[in-house]
């Protein structure tokens, strides 16, 4: 597979559901600790709606975004759902005409996704959020010469950077009350990253 | 979990259906969608409108406090958690009058993040929005991250000014302006003594020792300055208000609105205990308390605990905080 | 035990103290007793005295009834525990207009004795008294010996009517009348979660098994009619309401004033919840909700739990339901 | 001794205290099986008040007696302690003028006594209430020839009168609320009326 169309992204947020569905009570737990619990939650609800969404009959990706970013909000009003919801419509706008993508288009498509989150919340790399994993992605796959390598390479890119939260000291959201303490916890949102890049690279390469 | 109540997952909406069945008279849910509260009474024309939106389990924060003289409307989330940006949004555009919305509401990250989609969301159809968030909570955050601080009872005061200058028909931008001065001399501290119990979650997601107290607690259980000893009535006052005059420092002939506010556990008994022990240091310094609230005016459900907010006045803000509010959870008539 | 308090001996006096410091424009201690409470604003010329007294751990129960169209005066006991009849005498004297003083309070053991006694030291100096004792907990007797009855939150309407009719300018007849017709209209049951403490005790009198509910339970804890599981809100507020329309049937077309109240420590996002389920259950009969007080009108300190009152209503009754009552803690102006 | 005199009477009344505080917690496990637990500090208290009040000036009984009720009821306005001031009142009015009692006299008073509280509250013998010790040991004093004989006699019907209470089933106060469950629970009114016997026993026959 060389390029992704909209259907084929369709599938991916089924893949992406089934992943929340699954890491749900880990994401909680995770959230818990410098949190209230509810990211398993709502990020389960979240991509559950999608599925059930008009986002799933738009032909075009901006539509497809646009709209799925509605029904996470609509259904997880939560930091998460809402930065999804902000995500999804800044990554839309800069691929509103593409008809399919390549790596490099997808890693355009998740530029416009991070900018779009720091823009409004004042974020950047290094706090200990889902910035943290979906960053390096996004180099993953603006660097790579095609679809499959991107997504494994960013997959990687991920992982590594969800692990670098660990030693991060949160400053966004409810996890920057707990200041120092949240130093040596696993970010639930960069969890959530890896977890969106993981079902990509199923889909892909899997 | 100790609660009176039916399915825990349709805890916030039959909430609002309890309050809609009781209140229709003056409340109404904007196309019969109940996370959409708005006035059902008459509002006067070209009004500047103020809104707000916020998690349940606050009562009477947040719907509680729409009505004559205080909010035009509120968009309403499940317990402990935001409403979507499209409802705000939709709220908002309910709630204009054309003459310029104020989104007036708490700093919690949810609420910022939906609430900043809402308004772009908004002026995409032109209507005129501003957003002002409320943090008064000096227990949040230091004096040099004061915009890291989190909202507690002190947005009851908030609604209260910019509520009563809309309805004294200033612009969108006074209304703005004279909220904003009053942020500036609004504080706020709380103790918790007990967890509360989201319904959907069964059980308390904190805890806090039998002989424990956590100073600064947010009210949702966010961790607070410390967790000290439990201490009396009058320890308790002095911590709060310690920190409050640190903070905004208060000087003799100063006059202040002071609430005593109950988290929803606390008897009213012990809240005018501490409104004597606030009283006696306010005195000690030289400070008047020129009006006062003391019950339960923003809760955590069944948390025991107590918040104190000041707000210092100037003549401006005297009148404001005079001037008659009439809501079905709140009056100042009879105050 | 988790209160805000300094010693518990001063539980009481500390919150009188508060109480006056707070609303002495409204409130005053008769010759500087904090057990005798009276009004301090202007009182209609020849108007009849409408008068209670009882223990305090009951916010706004008792003295926080004390104002216009409410009551006239209110001697101020220990927690849980009657005022001495030599307090309940200077209280009736302080209150005594010349025109007659209705003492109206709750059958407690106690508060009987003591105000029959403080009546006689009354009739002594020449005092016109009369004594009506509430009685409105259906759950404390069977209807076979209703003078056993105890009082619970049914006294608010109790002395909403009286305050109203003596502000009217009825007579201490007409008052008395219009008052025993309303508590034979009136009854009132409840339900408790959690025990309350005492803080004297420092510990819970009685305990709650944590799956479980206190069917009947009276406001100090007296037992009720069943220990019960937890049942949902629909369940609660159907045994409630079953109990109270099988002691006075409701017919189609009856109109009714209906309490949805909180024991101290119930949040209020519950009692709306039951609101919505009383609601359903009166539609359903055919009864019509005419006025309705949802929130803490007659607390047990930090009880978990939740009492319904029905007031079945007239015209005459409508009339001083709605007849404007102000105090610190109650009014129905915004209701 | 053969007479009672005021000062006796005075007397009389700081033992009576004393047994009352040495009951307190015994009065108050009592109290709480079936009540709210507060007899023992009530009548601790309330008997305390006495001794600090006008009365212990006072020079006749009915003055003495009238003002150890008020002192007792402010002190403790529960139930047994505005029905000790009824009592007081009720007996004072009867021995009046009266400078000295014995046996017969003592009796009156008590008669008066437990008239005054049968009259104010409706309660009779046999309904689990203090009268069931007071009474017997009132019938005692009437109809005894002398002061020390009286006494002990009444002592021994108050005991007795107590103790029979615990088969009672109770009418008034709080108590009544358990019905049937009050049933093998010994009164704790009529155990402060047996104390009361006592005192009188300890002072009269040593
Ligand atoms: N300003 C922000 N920018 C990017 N990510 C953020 C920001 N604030 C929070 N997050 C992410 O959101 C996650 C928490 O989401 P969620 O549980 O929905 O928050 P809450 O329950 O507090 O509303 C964090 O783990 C973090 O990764
Ligand atoms: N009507 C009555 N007549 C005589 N004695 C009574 C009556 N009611 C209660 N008592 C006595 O009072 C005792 C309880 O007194 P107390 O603890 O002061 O009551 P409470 O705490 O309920 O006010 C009972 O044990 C009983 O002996
Ligand atoms: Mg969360
Ligand atoms: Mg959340
Ligand atoms: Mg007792
Ligand atoms: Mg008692």
């Amino acid at each position: 597979m060389d390029k992704l169309k909209v259907n084929d992204m369709k599938e991916i947020f089924k893949l992406i559901s089934s992943r929340m569905d699954e890491n749900r009570d880990y994401l909680v737990e995770l959230d818990s600790k410098a949190g209230d619990g509810d990211l398993g939650i709502s990020m389960s609800a979240g991509f559950r709606a999608v599925l059930k969404s008009e986002a799933m009959t738009m032909e075009s990706f901006k539509r497809f975004f646009m709209n799925a970013g509605m029904a996470i909000n609509e259904a997880s009003p939560s930091s998460l759902g809402t930065i999804m919801f902000m995500g999804l419509l800044g990554g839309a706008k800069k691929i509103a005409d593409y008809e399919e993508l390549g790596s490099f288009e997808l890693g355009q498509f998740f530029e416009g996704w991070t900018e779009a989150i720091m823009t409004k919340t004042g974020s950047k790399a290094g706090e200990k959020t889902i910035l943290d994993a979906v960053l390096p992605a996004t180099e993953s796959l603006l660097s790579s010469s095609n679809l499959k390598d991107g997504i494994r390479l960013a997959y990687e890119a991920a992982k590594n950077g969800m692990l670098s939260t660990i030693e991060m000291k949160a400053v966004h959201g409810r996890a920057a009350y707990y200041q120092e303490k949240s130093i040596g916890l696993q970010d639930g949102g960069a969890t959530v990253g890896m977890l969106i890049f993981q079902a990509f690279n199923e889909y892909i390469n899997g | 979990m100790k609660k009176i109540i039916n399915e825990p997952e349709s805890f916030s909406r039959e909430t609002v259906e309890g309050i809609l069945l009781a209140h229709s008279d003056r409340l109404k849910a904007l196309e019969g969608d109940l996370q959409i509260i708005a006035r059902n009474d008459e509002v006067k024309p070209q009004k500047v409108s103020v809104v707000t939106g916020g998690g349940s389990g606050h009562l009477p924060v947040f719907l509680g406090y729409v009505g004559n003289g205080m909010l035009d409307g509120c968009a309403v989330g499940n317990v402990f958690a935001s409403p979507s940006a499209n409802k705000m949004f939709n709220m908002i555009k309910g709630c204009d009058y054309g003459n310029g919305v104020l989104c007036l509401y708490g700093n919690y990250g949810g609420d910022n993040m939906n609430f900043s989609m809402a308004c772009d969301m908004a002026e995409m159809e032109d209507i005129t929005v501003r957003q002002i968030r409320v943090k008064d909570d000096v227990a949040s955050a230091p004096a040099n991250e004061k915009d890291k601080r989190r909202a507690v009872a002190g947005l009851v005061y908030a609604w209260k000014i910019a509520g009563a200058a809309a309805d004294m028909m200033y612009s969108l931008d006074e209304v703005c302006q004279v909220t904003e001065k009053a942020l500036n001399n609004l504080r706020s501290m709380g103790v918790a003594l007990t967890p509360c119990i989201v319904p959907e979650a069964g059980k308390p997601t904190f805890s806090i020792g039998e002989d424990e107290m956590e100073v600064g607690m947010g009210i949702h259980g966010e961790p607070g300055i410390e967790v000290r000893n439990k201490m009396s009535a009058s320890e308790t006052v002095k911590v709060l208000l310690d920190k409050i005059t640190d903070d905004m420092p208060l000087e003799k002939g100063d006059e202040i609105a002071v609430m005593v506010n109950g988290l929803g556990g606390t008897p009213l008994e012990e809240l005018y205990i501490c409104f004597k022990e606030a009283h006696a240091y306010l005195e000690a310094i030289g400070v008047k308390i020129y009006s006062k609230y003391i019950g339960e005016y923003a809760t955590s459900m069944e948390m025991a605990g107590m918040s104190l907010s000041v707000l210092k006045l100037d003549d401006e803000l005297k009148d404001l905080v005079d001037y008659k509010a009439s809501t079905p959870f709140f009056t100042n008539i009879n105050k």
